[in-house]
């Protein structure tokens, strides 16, 4: 969405891995280094860099929760209170008869739990999303991609580590 | 992904409106806007102002029922035994007008018309101002009964205050009969009047 | 390095390519369309006009048109709706169920037959508008706020159908469209011009940093979590439309359960006779091989045997509730005057099935071709027979009475064909209709210090 | 007087004024926002006639020679709803199909519009009534002016009759089933000239000799009514009915043996069960020695039934006192009619009915014969007509075409009309004067001794028609000279003066207050005097004779035309509901059928539906077969009624004529069982318009039944199983009972909400098995009631039609050769159950429960989802496929709707609401009077209708009411009880007789 963004760039430097050890090399490097905010660029999710990230798990499951009971709350509601709001005798069962019930329950329970998951990856991916980093269409490819956030001074040490991790590109980005 | 964001929002929001909106318009807006305040009926030069729609002869309900008091039903002759509320035929309008033959001009042209209509045997097309789905059955006279002669006024409208009647409730929306059914805790049921 | 496996090689799940042909190969798939595919596309808009024409007539007349005869009151129109319900099923079970066992050979096809899912429900979701006699008040099923207060009656099948079929079209959309985005986003990377500000858009700025793929993952799991259970309960509550009621040869326990199965079964069956010549066309035969449609195969063994099984039981259980309701009802399914569709749905179904305990059929395209139409052609029968011999004699004898279906009954049925095929073709044109990251996320990545981790 | 009411708005704004004043009548649907724009009042407010409340007038049908009297429901001035004058005393309220069906010859769109003249070119243009009385003013005068008209007595008749006399001309009366040879053979064997009047209440033991009595036989209603009363199970004995005839029509249905005879041989069987009564009882006089003669060894090698049978039916018949036999049908009216009469008389009166069951003091009303047609025939070919009248009889469609009715009247220079509709007869004619219908015109009649039913306009004439009444007087006035004398300025006038007579001669002082009862109760009607049996004696010279069956032609069958249960001589096939509802016994509607017997179907390989030539010697017509049990070998049975070449467009060109198969009529009457014929394939097949599915219950308990021992031990249905030695069919275990009911109960105590509590009626429904008769009076009731639109033939090939109520009538037996063959007719309406399993599934409340117990269907909420008619077990729900309620009702049809039901629109279901628009208005009045509804206040249309009171309404909760009594008996069980929905309406089972009396 680059047409949108008006955020400026963020200095650093970007370095290209075709090997997936070496990118994992990297980032234990750049954490031992004590860099935080660093952004991975991967194709595809590699257990070896996740591991050498070791990340949270998302908070997006308690969104899943929250909206799965949201929606059963909704649904045995809306039903029940419906039913009473204009009592309609049918076919001789209660008024507000709860096992046919359970159907909307369980179906709004689904609803709202798989989109308030799917609004919740948006949110945090809108929220926590860095702006304005580096990206190179390769990194949707067949490469993995580091891009660290460096101060002038900081840039040429990062660069070094990077290249010493076994990247086969890397190239600083300004400003 | 902001987009997505957007783009959800802007979902919710709508639904949200929409919601709103229906839900409003269940509560049908009771206003009669008194057109003469006094017990005379005022003098209506210019006819084009008024509400409701234009009928053939300038019949003044207020003139009528206001300033004389004629109760309704010396018209609607049948809305108290019959679920019809009748229209008076022009027999009825001539019981006075072979007599009475209006004050000022207005009512004279009007009163005229009357007259013609009876000489000539052709009744009057009034234009419809109440009407109600035929699969809907409303027996006025249960109404009537039950809330006196006077209760009119509660669907229709001031009545005895319009020069030209107008439509004060859509009585064709069930949603104003059955506000009235619920707040007087008579039946809802379905058959009472869907049959 | 070989892109392709050799036919004769056993099946095997080692993609023997490396990321940059993956991406290259699916985006390969979106460029110009070939002649055929044109000629695919303009013939199936043909018979969704047919349908559509079809609909414009029903609604101007009234239903009459169509072959009713009381006291069939339902047929052709609920027959093909339950129809397309059900092959949307085989989608969420290959995308959703089988992600959650984390079976390998989903991966290449799970793409193609979520798109399947969300057209076929989008296709099954026309037809409860289609029947009702009145389709221009059809939202009155829908719980809303209105002058009259008025709310639907939640008791009837037909409204948890409502929910049912809703919800399962939204998350069934929301589980394509979520899975597509990192895909949109390398095929965005690879295409220029005006092509990649639409991908630009769709892929909704993704770039697959660490960040992103922390949420992603998870939320694809819960997903998945949730889309299992919804696919078994979809089907179910459609079978309870019938099970509910108490017309003899509806109402019967073992519904929900046999209805899921022949879901799944005619789903499988229609993905095998749509991947057939879509891997061909798409020239992608390397990434879906022969070992997936062994697995395929076995799947539709296995639901077809449940549903081999069902049909015994129904007959079993007809004969042994010494109703002679029921009994009647099944005497006439198999020996009625619709004999010929009674067994053209065992046969079809519970008896073709039974082949495919042989691997040489398993992997031999062309019976499994020729199998899956069986199954299309079966499981629509298994639901008109359901439907309609059931009816056509139940209690009153004097009100039994046979269906005649006419022209406008194909019509809608063809149509519903068109629109489906409508959307799969553009789909399959438009988007990966292979699963570019999954696939990468099967292939190890190259290492500098070789050798596995 | 009504016609007094709209009379000066012309017809278009008084139809406005209907729409305007809101009645569903001319709504286009169930839920269009089609509105009236404009509001028409009426100029002068008629006094009897408030908008949205009905008006009634009492009138009498003209339908048929009964004669009986009706009510007439009108709603802003248009007659809506015919039903039976309770008071009067042939039938009691009480009204059949064809008499209801009066209201769509009223509206119907083939009248004729006005006076009309024939042009050259053979079509016809509307002319004034000046021109076209004075057309016949002009030619009348002129002389040899001969009349023929229908059989109806009465004011108009005599009229008629002094007005054809004072011109020197001819009269004939003539009406096509005019029972003719019954009247000889009265004459012959007692010297009375007169038709009698059957008892069938008292009667014990009734033996029909080919008599439909219960359907198309002489006063039907009439003798349904007695027949319910001695047939019906009422705790006691009932009588047991005996059918001997080849074809088993609906009297034979409902009989509880049938002698399936050899075509004409009726009066063998009833000679020699006359010898064996007189044996037993003596009484026979001069005859005895004739008698004893006719021995049943010698009937049974004439009839095919064994002797023994004969022998033990006489000997039943002799024991039960009083007795009735009974013969004069038309289906048996063969060469040797007269004779049969004749014996049949002789056994009625050997077994000392004369007076006891046949009442001659009635005196039924009847024709001058076929004779007198022969007669006027050969005096139009001697040129000795020049004008010919023709009012109410249509001799051109009626008589076999081998008469040459039509070309003799080709014949006659000036021929005139005053038929409604453009039939046959009026086609040929040169002056069209359209007559008024019964219900637009004043006029009476005298069906019977002692009866006298007045006529009066309930509304405004739909068309510009003229009461043949004054037809005759305005042309009397214009020729003067021998007409001078009728001179009465309207024929109301003249009618008053007569009935001023009338009444002076019964001794009532206050003329005008004889004449406003009369019109009240619809005439006067005292009991006629009972004729003392000693009064009738068997004359010396009754013949009792024989003559072995003689038919004309070659042929190995004989064919047997019979008259249409509902279209009779052809009148009713102009009649969309005649024709829409089924026969009753084939359940065929809209078209022709032949009916074949199972054998001849097996030896020449026909099934339903295959479309046979039939070959006699004077012509051939096509029909689809229809095999029927109820037939003798020998025999192929077709209906008269269709095969119409003018009538309108629902008579034209429908069906087949039968008639076109017979010879010249000879005699006195024509003999219909009188030629041979073969039968040819055609190789043709067309699926028979019939509303029957499997005509069988499969053992599934839908028409119950139990045999008369049962009966009077006041047995359950289940126990009367039992007692036979049938298993129990047993489908819950005693807990499975127990939990069901208290099942049902917890969900009971969570369904009192908002309308719900508090005490409401719940209405609910008996029907006795025992009295219905299968006539289907109810079904036509219903149609017009609840504006049921009639859907045709096309829509009811796929099984569309809308019978809210329903007769079903299943086989019993039969289906292996010589098993004895019967019929159950059920009334299958909506059962308004309480656990009603169409009301859940409907997705929008459409369908729902109301608190007074009815199944309620909103059709305006309807969506049509079709689940509940899925659902329905008892598939009683209708649906809307096309736009019915635009096809249904050709205006004017449209103006007999009924204001108070919502005519539905296209996707909707309806079915039977329990005639929930008269519960609502009897709940209003008694609101207004601030009181309780009373049981029997109203009754729904069919109750209402049913001849033999087979059907009971009313509220389940009131412990006084009849419904309750009713539902207390023992034999009262449910359909499909075992699916447990609880129906409101509760079935008495049938009561049988064991063959062996």
């Amino acid at each position: 969405m680059a047409f949108l963004r008006k955020t400026r760039k963020v200095a650093g430097v970007l370095a290209s891995f075709i090997h997936v050890d070496a990118a994992a090399d990297a980032v234990t490097a750049l954490k031992a280094r004590g860099h935080k905010n660093f952004v991975v660029y991967m194709a595809a999710p590699s257990h070896e860099i996740e591991e050498a990230l070791d990340q949270r798990v998302s908070p997006v499951r308690l969104f899943t929760l929250i909206g799965g009971l949201t929606g059963c709350a909704a649904g045995f509601g809306m039903t029940i209170w419906m039913s009473y709001d204009w009592p309609t005798l049918v076919g001789g069962k209660p008024i507000a008869s709860i096992p046919p019930y359970v159907v909307i329950g369980f179906e709004l329970t689904i609803l709202l739990g798989a989109l308030s998951t799917v609004a919740a990856v948006a949110l945090f991916s809108v929220l926590m999303g860095k702006r304005g980093i580096a990206y190179d269409p390769k990194f949707s490819d067949d490469q993995i991609g580091i891009f660290v956030p460096a101060s002038p001074d900081q840039i040429a040490p990062t660069e070094q580590l990077l290249k010493a991790a076994g990247a086969v590109e890397v190239r600083h980005e300004v400003a | 992904m902001r987009t997505l964001a957007i783009v959800l929002g802007a979902v919710c929001a709508g639904g949200l409106v929409a919601v709103l909106v229906l839900g409003g318009s269940r509560s049908a807006a009771q206003t009669t806007k008194p057109v003469a305040d006094s017990v005379r009926a005022a003098v209506i030069t210019d006819t084009t102002s008024l509400s409701g729609p234009r009928q053939p002869i300038f019949f003044r309900h207020d003139i009528h029922a206001g300033q004389f008091k004629i109760p309704c039903q010396y018209c609607h002759y049948s809305v108290a035994v019959s679920s019809e509320p009748g229209i008076p035929s022009i027999q009825t309008c001539m019981g006075c007008h072979l007599a009475i033959a209006g004050s000022d001009s207005s009512a004279k042209t009007e009163i005229k018309k009357v007259r013609q209509a009876w000489s000539e045997k052709k009744p009057v097309e009034w234009v419809r101002v109440h009407y109600l789905a035929r699969h809907a059955h409303f027996p006025h006279m249960r109404h009537i009964k039950v809330m006196g002669p006077n209760a009119c006024a509660t669907c229709h409208g001031d009545v005895s205050r319009m020069p030209q009647v107008f439509r004060v409730n859509n009585v064709n929306h069930m949603g104003f009969c059955i506000s009235c059914h619920v707040e007087r805790k008579v039946s809802r049921d379905c058959s009472v009047c869907h049959y | 390095m070989a892109a392709v496996t050799h036919p004769s090689a056993a099946p095997t799940h080692e993609i023997t390519q490396t990321h940059a042909e993956v991406t290259r190969d699916v985006v390969r798939t979106l460029e110009t369309a070939s002649r055929g595919y044109v000629i695919l596309l303009l013939s199936a808009v043909a018979l969704f006009l047919v349908g559509l024409t079809t609909f414009g007539v029903l609604v101007k007349d009234g239903l009459g048109h169509a072959g009713y005869n009381p006291p069939v009151f339902w047929s052709v129109y609920i027959t093909t709706f339950v129809f397309w319900v059900g092959i949307g099923h085989a989608g969420t079970l290959i995308s959703a169920i089988l992600f959650l066992f984390r079976s390998p050979w989903r991966t290449a096809v799970y793409r193609s037959t979520e798109a399947m899912t969300v057209f076929a429900v989008m296709t099954a979701g026309l037809f409860p508008i289609i029947h009702i006699g009145r389709q221009w008040i059809f939202y009155w099923l829908l719980p809303y706020p209105n002058q009259r207060f008025l709310w639907p009656n939640f008791k009837s099948p037909l409204i948890w159908d409502v929910f049912a079929i809703s919800t399962y079209l939204t998350v069934s959309t929301t589980f394509l469209c979520f899975g597509l985005v990192p895909d949109i986003a390398a095929v965005r990377d690879k295409v220029t011009g005006w092509r990649k500000t639409v991908y630009g858009l769709t892929s909704v700025g993704w770039r697959g940093t660490d960040n992103q793929w922390r949420h992603y993952s998870r939320a694809y799991l819960y997903l998945a979590a949730l889309a299992t259970p919804l696919v078994l309960s979809v089907h179910s509550v459609v079978s309870w439309d019938f099970a509910v009621s108490i017309v003899p040869g509806w109402h019967g326990t073992i519904f929900a359960p046999y209805f899921v199965a022949g879901a799944i079964y005619s789903g499988i069956g229609m993905v095998l006779t749509l991947i057939i010549p879509l891997r061909r066309a798409l020239r992608v035969e390397h990434m879906i091989t022969e070992y997936h449609f062994d697995n395929l195969a076995k799947l539709t063994l296995l639901t077809g045997s449940i549903l081999f099984y069902a049909y015994m039981m129904e007959y079993f259980v007809a004969w042994y509730s010494g109703s002679t309701f029921e009994q009647t009802t099944f005497y006439r399914r198999a020996f009625g005057p619709m004999w010929w569709a009674g067994w053209t749905m065992i046969i079809c179904n519970a008896f073709v099935s039974q082949l495919l305990w042989f691997r040489k059929i398993r992997v031999n395209l062309t019976a499994l071709f020729t199998i899956s139409i069986f199954i299309n052609i079966g499981m629509w029968f298994e639901r008109y027979v359901i439907i309609v011999s059931s009816l056509s004699n139940d209690y009153m004898p004097w009100a039994w009475s046979q269906l005649n279906p006419t022209w406008a009954d194909w019509g809608i049925l063809i149509g519903s064909f068109g629109w489906f095929g409508m959307w799969f073709l553009l789909f399959a044109k438009n988007f990966p209709i292979v699963a570019i990251q999954e696939i990468k996320e099967m292939i190890p990545m190259p290492r500098k210090r070789g050798g596995h981790h | 007087m009504p016609d007094e009411a709209p009379s000066t708005i012309d017809r278009r704004k008084f139809l406005t004024v209907l729409g305007a004043t809101g009645g569903g009548a001319l709504a286009l649907s169930g839920c269009s926002t089609d509105k009236v724009e404009r509001l028409v009042p009426y100029l002068v407010q008629s006094e009897d006639q408030v908008p949205g409340v009905a008006t009634w007038y009492a009138s009498s049908c003209t339908e048929c020679s009964t004669g009986c009297g009706v009510h007439v429901r009108t709603r802003e001035g248009r007659a809506v709803k015919l039903e039976g004058n309770p008071e009067h005393p042939v039938n009691k309220g009480k009204l059949c199909s064809r008499g209801q069906a009066a209201l769509q010859g009223l509206y119907n769109p083939g009248r004729i519009k006005g006076p009309m003249v024939r042009n050259p070119d053979g079509t016809f243009k509307l002319v004034t009534w000046d021109d076209a009385i004075g057309r016949l003013a002009a030619k009348v005068t002129g002389g040899k002016v001969a009349v023929i008209s229908g059989a109806g007595a009465g004011t108009f008749s005599d009229l008629l009759a002094e007005w054809t006399t004072a011109l020197g001309g001819r009269l004939v009366r003539w009406e096509p089933f005019g029972h003719e040879p019954f009247r000889a053979a009265n004459k012959r064997v007692f010297g009375v000239d007169k038709l009698p009047a059957h008892d069938f209440a008292k009667a014990r033991y009734i033996v029909s000799f080919g008599s439909d009595f219960l359907d198309t036989g002489l006063a039907s209603i009439e003798n349904q009514r007695g027949f319910a009363q001695s047939h019906g199970f009422a705790g006691g004995d009932v009588a047991k009915m005996v059918y001997a005839g080849p074809r088993m029509d609906l009297t034979g249905l409902n009989a509880d043996e049938w002698l399936a005879i050899a075509p004409g041989t009726e009066t063998a069987l009833a000679l020699a069960m006359a010898s064996v009564v007189a044996g037993e009882r003596g009484g026979a006089g001069a005859l005895a020695s004739v008698l004893a003669a006719h021995t049943p060894a010698a009937a049974a090698k004439e009839t095919g039934i064994p002797a023994e049978r004969i022998e033990r039916i006489a000997r039943e018949f002799a024991a039960a006192q009083p007795s009735l036999a009974v013969a004069g049908g038309i289906g048996a009216q063969h060469a040797g009619a007269t004779e049969l009469c004749a014996a049949v008389n002789i056994l009625n009166y050997v077994a000392g009915n004369v007076g006891q069951t046949v009442d001659f003091a009635a005196d039924l009303g009847s024709g001058d014969g076929y004779a007198a047609l022969g007669e006027l025939a050969a005096a139009i070919d001697g040129g000795q007509v020049g004008v010919l009248l023709v009012h109410d009889a249509n001799p051109v469609y009626a008589l076999p075409r081998t008469s040459r009715f039509a070309d003799k009247l080709k014949k006659v220079p000036f021929k005139v009309s005053t038929s409604m509709f453009l039939d046959e007869t009026s086609a040929l004619c040169d002056l069209l004067l359209p007559h008024h219908h019964a219900l637009e015109r004043w006029d009476d009649s005298a069906p019977r001794a002692g009866v006298r039913g007045l006529m009066q306009p309930v509304m405004e004439p739909v068309f510009d028609t003229m009461a043949a009444g004054d037809v005759l007087l305005k042309v009397s006035q214009k020729a003067g000279g021998a007409l001078a004398r009728f001179n009465a300025p309207s024929y109301q006038a003249h009618l008053r003066a007569k009935w001023d007579a009338l009444g002076a001669a019964q001794g009532e002082k206050d003329a005008e207050g004889f004449w406003h009862s009369a019109l009240q109760r619809g005439g006067v009607f005292q009991a006629a005097a009972q004729a003392a049996p000693a009064a009738i004696a068997l004359a010396a010279d009754a013949g009792a004779r024989y003559a072995a069956p003689a038919f004309e032609g070659q042929g190995d069958f004989v064919l047997a035309p019979y008259p249409h249960s509902l279209l009779y001589d052809g009148r009713g096939a102009n009649k969309p509901w005649l024709l829409e509802n089924a026969d009753p016994v084939t359940k065929i509607t809209w078209h022709s059928w032949v009916e074949i017997s199972p054998e001849t179907a097996a030896s020449l390989d026909v099934r339903d539906g295959e479309i046979l030539r039939i070959v006699s010697a004077h012509g051939s017509i096509e029909a689809p077969a229809y095999v029927y049990m109820g037939l003798h070998p020998g025999v192929v049975a077709v209906p008269l009624g269709l095969g119409h070449t003018a009538y309108g467009a629902f008579a034209e060109g429908r069906g087949v004529n039968a008639l076109d198969l017979l010879g010249a009529p000879a005699g006195d009457f024509v003999s219909y069982l009188s030629t041979r014929v073969t039968l040819e394939k055609t190789g043709k097949y067309r699926k028979l318009a019939s509303i029957a599915g499997v005509p069988r219950q499969l053992g599934r308990g839908i028409a119950e039944a139990m045999p008369l021992a049962a009966a009077k031990k006041g047995l359950t249905v289940k126990e009367a199983y039992l007692e036979e030695g049938h298993g129990e069919h047993e489908l819950n275990t005693e807990r499975e009972v127990v939990a069901l009911k208290g099942w049902s109960e917890a969900q009971h105590q969570a369904t009192k909400f908002g309308n719900y509590a508090g005490d409401h009626p719940q209405w609910g429904m008996s029907i006795d098995l025992s009295r219905c008769t299968g006539c289907q009076a109810c079904v036509t009731a219903c149609y017009a009631e609840n504006n049921i639109p009639t859907v045709g033939e096309a829509e009811i090939l796929r099984g569309r039609e809308l019978t809210w109520m329903r007769i079903e009538r299943y086989w019993e037996g039969g289906e292996k050769p010589g098993e004895p063959v019967s019929a159950r007719f059920v009334p299958m309406l909506c059962q308004h159950c309480a656990n009603a399993p169409c009301e859940p599934v409907c997705p929008v409340y459409a369908a729902y429960h109301t608190p007074d117990g009815l199944n309620g269907q909103v059709y305006n909420r309807c969506v049509g989802t079709r689940y509940c008619a899925n659902n329905c077990p008892y598939k009683v729900r209708y649906f809307n496929w096309y736009k019915y309620n635009l096809m249904a009702w050709p205006s004017p049809l449209n103006l007999q709707l009924n204001p108070d039901v919502t005519v539905r629109a296209r996707g909707v279901m309806e079915k039977c609401t329990f005639c929930i628009q008269r519960i609502r208005g009897a709940q209003n009045q008694a609101r207004l009077e601030d009181r309780p509804v009373r049981d029997g206040e109203f009754t729904t249309a069919c109750a209402q209708a049913c001849p033999s009171d087979a059907i009971v309404f009313g509220d389940v909760n009131d412990p006084e009411s009849r419904v309750v009594a009713a539902k207390r008996n023992a034999r009262g069980y449910h359909v499909l009880e075992e699916t447990n929905v609880r129906p409101a309406v509760t079935y008495l089972a049938k009561v049988l007789h064991s063959v062996e009396g």
